[in-house]
């Protein structure tokens, strides 16, 4: 009489099919073009920032760096539906959420680029920094939600991993948390189909990512991680629910990482070409585009004048972080604990005058 | 003044925290009503309340990964693991983040935390149950490390880390839950966390040790000032940052050093002890520096423990040693 | 569109009714006296060796102790379903099933002892010591069974560990390994209600411990714990399925811990002596024997024999474990690794002559 | 002979492992297809087939757990973490587990594994992609740790690692996997790896390092050497145990010690060598033991991770201190 993972999947939530076609009736927030228009702005932005982000890559001006071409629905979906009483937690892949939430370009370019001060957020100053043990992050946001309970806040933690993260055991600890304590958290998981050259078959055997929620016995759902209204409308519902004392939710959003792992991959070791190509029917921008243009009179004017926005804001937060200049060396005592220690003042006297 | 064990003082310190800062929370396995399995925060979940007393699951990765969550955005979590040889799957957390998250930000975000746990052996105690891992935590910039050796030192020690701004790892030597009692004063008033005890004044030799060991070396000091050799007995409390002035000063006047803990010997915490002299107090030195540790080996099960222990007459043998040392 | 755990629970799988009378046909292993003499024997041999442990651990004679009072049906129900090739990895609990397995009665006193003697088990030899740090001996399941694949070996391994175990990171990356790689691993929780102090309900929200199952893509089942023959029969499906390259089974045994925690432990200071008394009507041995004495004539004298044998073999073994001398002192570095290190010589050169 | 980078030579090796004993099994994160990130198993997985050279999920802890699983039950695991940084969750695995199994059971279970981890600083590596957790490995009784400095010694180390019957953490430097070319003779041969290999002969001053601080230290010692100051160097290449012998014999030969490490110098394991030497040497010294290390704070972030890092210029300037030391 064994108990199977026998329920039943129900279904991927989707508004806009890859065409830009409405399948269900639009949640009230995207029947207003401004709000549109805002979420396409910024996934536009998030992929101009990519792109300029690997060619400072290339030509030596960057660290290591991950893409999030394909996945900009994701983070624009998560962040579009939090207040700025949230708290976002992120992986290394939701520039999206971090530049929506208030975190500068610049402030980007710097973290990438090798730079601490790129984690000062001058805004969003409770946001977490990048997390990049994966999976670490999840019981972070468990203490965050645990924090805002016991002060009373309104906010909701939110973290955001990737289909590897799943595996790992301290998402699964941290979920478990979230359930026993109904904390006001929510759980993303950005499927990507792969973590670096690991698809996502062979990094679980469940149905679903979101069915792991079954473990922590809260809820869990699918979305079209490629459709930024299915995302940010199955985010609302979480916040909802967990700002009324629910608790918290898991969500899956399947997406596709259309390009390599990191600066430093080279996914064609491991994926086929057509696997890839036969993604970018499906990615983020191209449906809402249409939807735009059929809609809302999304114009090539407009278009044009988004791009070249964005480029023109890229390119000068990346002349802004190309001409500051490193922190000074002993910048690397300052800041470890509250108070300076005797060792740290001895060592930073090895420094010289560097 | 009321005479109480480290227990009880380690439970006063805590109530008081939990009185004094609404912003204190404790969680871990078992420290509600249970209050613990040695009792440390027995009725404090009855006294505040089961929201800042709180039982967790059996997950020690989480309960550190909330504990840094929770302080970084405001709270001052006080964390127990069990015993410290279930510490390791809160390691990640500890070395990964909690250490780093100031530094990372550049104090924008920060983890003032405290992560007890009951350390040590010398009570017979299971497997993984006995364990001393201090010296891996004190390898960690961005920790400190607390250990008290007596009730006093334990409440007024814990009182700082709870306070203190940064991640504080406060191992409890279990041993001495309930061997001493002294006067302890609920006066709120905390000791310095950078700073360590001269304990006892001498001229010979220094002493250095920390936890239960401090029993052990204050016995034979004891029975070395009846052979007419007197001794300073350092106790650490503080080993992270480890406060190389006081060692230091100590050595220069007396010239010999014995250093004694638990801990296996390699890459221990006396290494960087002995190593700090060696660098800095080497023209004061009379004699070689002693380490009286375990062995490099595991703790054997309990039947053989004692034999596993350094004890006052290890240390004996090797004050002896660096006396005689010509 | 939430997923939720909405499947159906398949119930709890049980044969023998606390009262002993059969709820379901028995399986075909069940319908032999010999069988089930051997299967309640074995839990009566337990539950004596238990109450010996106790007494010495009390008398100073013995180290901190659990106590596996009122779970002997899930032990003895595991290990009586295992073949000699198949491994077992026990938690600190699982006494009747190491005893089942040929690990001597002697060997047991020594290691609650203190003494590592009592882990060189003389049958057995490929099982696995007490695991005390909970839920780390699933990776090692895991691992096992990976080997048992690479070398084609028919056997199983099967671990065990309680409800507070399925909190644990390690529990969840071991189940989700063995069912990525289809291993033949059976992962045993005794769910005995309570880890120390924390009750089944703060341990998780997950319906039932089973479901966790759902996490990994493998089967999970409860089963009445109490009711040996149901044990048996679960792990033996698993055990099937295994061997036949289907892969791993969780199955859940709920059952109920009547004792304390350990002899460290004072139970009522967290649980209410009405709950434990009410569950001693559940307990194992009374369902067998009364189905004993109704259905294979199993007679006063039986019983008075099988407690007197077992009482015997106990006092003997106890008897023997208190005579054996300690291991010499120097067998602490003996052991460590194959060939002893210079450091090791050294320092156990300090110990002097002991 | 060929000429080959580190990381080809750890191929090889990892190659002629599963090629000579059925019995060796690799897994970790995208060691199979992908060949891991620094290609150390690269083409393995279609030579060896997919069930030996075995790509995991994302999942640090069970890799570990399974290793001591396999090994324990007659496999010999080499299971691949990713980074150092990503390490700490296994270690739990490690010190609760795979270190103590042959003396739980008084050698009943044993388990034979090799954990290989790229290591250390240097190439511009993102947060925690940079770590040196060497020392906290080395303070845990029952376990061996490596660290190669060369591609031939890279080689002949993961060979008797891998074929070792206890358990070994192989730290491969990963600024040194394509920076050096080598003859390596695919020959089978092991290596000691209980030995520490005196790279160069002096008369001066010890150096003492591993990894990719045997650069430094080697070019420090080339500099050192056009001054007339002539140095012993020694890669300790086995950190646990550590080879004692080899490095008291050349102190007490030369008189000075510079210990070179790019772990944090608190209770890193430049201390226990320098107490070591501190207990048994001490008439031997003719100046302070120094160590030149990564200072007791978090690595920076890239952009200034030159400055964290010990280089020659920081060992010449410890060279002339300890020599000029009257
Ligand atoms: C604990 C840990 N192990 C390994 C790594 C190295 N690593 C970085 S990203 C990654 C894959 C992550 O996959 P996924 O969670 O799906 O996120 P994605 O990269 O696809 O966004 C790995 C193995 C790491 N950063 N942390
Ligand atoms: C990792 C770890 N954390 C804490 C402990 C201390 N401890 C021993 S048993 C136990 C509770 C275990 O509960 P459960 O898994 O339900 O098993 P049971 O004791 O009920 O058989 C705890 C917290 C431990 N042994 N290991
Ligand atoms: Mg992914
Ligand atoms: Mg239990």
């Amino acid at each position: 009489m064994p108990i199977q993972a026998d329920h039943e999947l129900s279904g991927v939530t989707v508004f806009l099919d890859p065409a830009g076609l409405p399948v269900l009736d639009l949640p009230r927030f995207a029947r207003h073009r401004e709000t549109l228009v805002a979420l396409y702005s910024a996934m536009v932005r998030t992929r101009t920032f990519d792109a300029k982000a690997i060619s400072l890559q290339r030509t030596g001006r960057l660290g290591t760096y991950a893409s999030s071409l394909g996945q900009e629905a994701v983070a624009v979906g998560i962040a579009s539906a939090m207040s700025d009483e949230d708290v976002l937690l992120p992986s290394f892949r939701e520039h999206g959420a971090q530049l929506w939430r208030g975190v500068s370009l610049e402030e980007m370019f710097l973290f990438w680029g090798g730079d601490e001060r790129g984690n000062d957020f001058a805004v969003a100053r409770q946001d977490f920094p990048v997390c990049i043990p994966v999976a670490s992050q999840f019981p972070h946001a468990a203490g965050v939600a645990l924090a805002m309970v016991q002060k009373g806040e309104p906010g909701v933690a939110v973290a955001v991993g990737g289909d590897g993260a799943t595996s790992k055991g301290d998402f699964y600890e941290a979920l478990n948390m979230v359930g026993i304590w109904t904390l006001p958290a929510v759980f993303v998981i950005a499927n990507n189909q792969w973590a670096i050259s690991v698809p996502r078959v062979d990094q679980t055997r469940a149905r679903a990512l979101a069915d792991k929620a079954v473990a922590a016995g809260i809820p869990g759902e699918q979305v079209d991680g490629n459709d930024v209204i299915a995302v940010r409308e199955a985010i609302e519902r979480a916040l909802v629910r967990a700002r009324s004392g629910k608790g918290g939710t898991l969500i899956e959003c399947l997406t596709y990482r259309l390009g390599d792992h990191t600066t430093a991959d080279d996914a064609s070791r491991y994926r086929a070409d057509e696997e890839v190509s036969s993604h970018w029917s499906e990615e983020p921008l191209v449906r809402l585009r249409a939807y735009l243009v059929a809609h809302h009179g999304w114009a090539k004017k407009d278009e044009e004048a988004l791009l070249h926005g964005c480029r023109d804001q890229i390119e000068k937060a990346a002349e802004a972080y190309l001409a500051t200049p490193p922190q000074p060396v002993r910048s690397m005592f300052e800041y470890l604990y509250a108070d300076p220690t005797q060792d740290q003042a001895a060592q930073a006297g090895e420094l010289g005058d560097a | 003044m009321p005479e109480c064990t480290m227990i009880e003082a380690i439970r006063m310190a805590l109530s008081r925290a939990l009185k004094e800062d609404p912003d204190v929370i404790i969680f871990g396995e078992d420290v509600g009503i249970d209050g613990g399995v040695f009792r440390a925060t027995d009725g404090l979940t009855q006294r505040y309340g089961a929201s800042r007393v709180r039982d967790t699951p059996l997950s020690e990765t989480a309960i550190a990964g909330m504990a840094v969550g929770a302080a970084a955005h405001g709270l001052r979590p006080v964390a127990e693991i069990q015993f410290t040889g279930f510490l390791y799957p809160a390691l990640d957390q500890l070395a990964n983040h909690a250490s780093r998250l100031r530094n990372r930000t550049r104090g924008r975000l920060t983890c003032p935390l405290v992560l007890r746990a009951p350390y040590g052996g010398g009570i017979k105690a299971p497997e993984h149950h006995s364990e001393s891992t201090e010296a891996m935590l004190a390898h960690i910039p961005g920790l400190r490390v607390v250990i008290p050796s007596s009730p006093a030192r334990a409440y007024g020690l814990l009182l700082a880390a709870i306070r203190d701004p940064d991640p504080v790892v406060f191992f409890e030597p279990k041993r001495l839950y309930r061997a001493i009692r002294e006067p302890v004063e609920d006066d709120g008033m905390a000791l310095p966390i950078n700073k360590a005890v001269l304990l006892r004044e001498g001229a010979d030799v220094t002493l250095v040790a920390w936890g239960a060991m401090i029993t052990e070396a204050n016995e034979a000091a004891d029975q070395l000032a009846e052979m007419g050799i007197s001794a300073d007995l350092i106790d650490l409390a503080s080993l992270k940052p480890l406060d190389r002035g006081t060692i230091r000063s100590s050595v220069e006047k007396t010239g010999r050093c014995v250093i004694v803990h638990e801990a296996p010997l390699t890459a221990g915490l006396g290494a960087e002890i002995a190593a700090d002299l060696a660098e800095h107090c080497m023209t004061s030195l009379l004699a070689p520096i002693r380490r009286v540790t375990g062995f490099d080996t595991v703790m054997p099960y309990f039947r053989l423990e004692a034999h596993y222990m350094p004890d006052a007459a290890r240390i004996l043998k090797a004050v002896h040693n660096v006396m005689e040392f010509a």
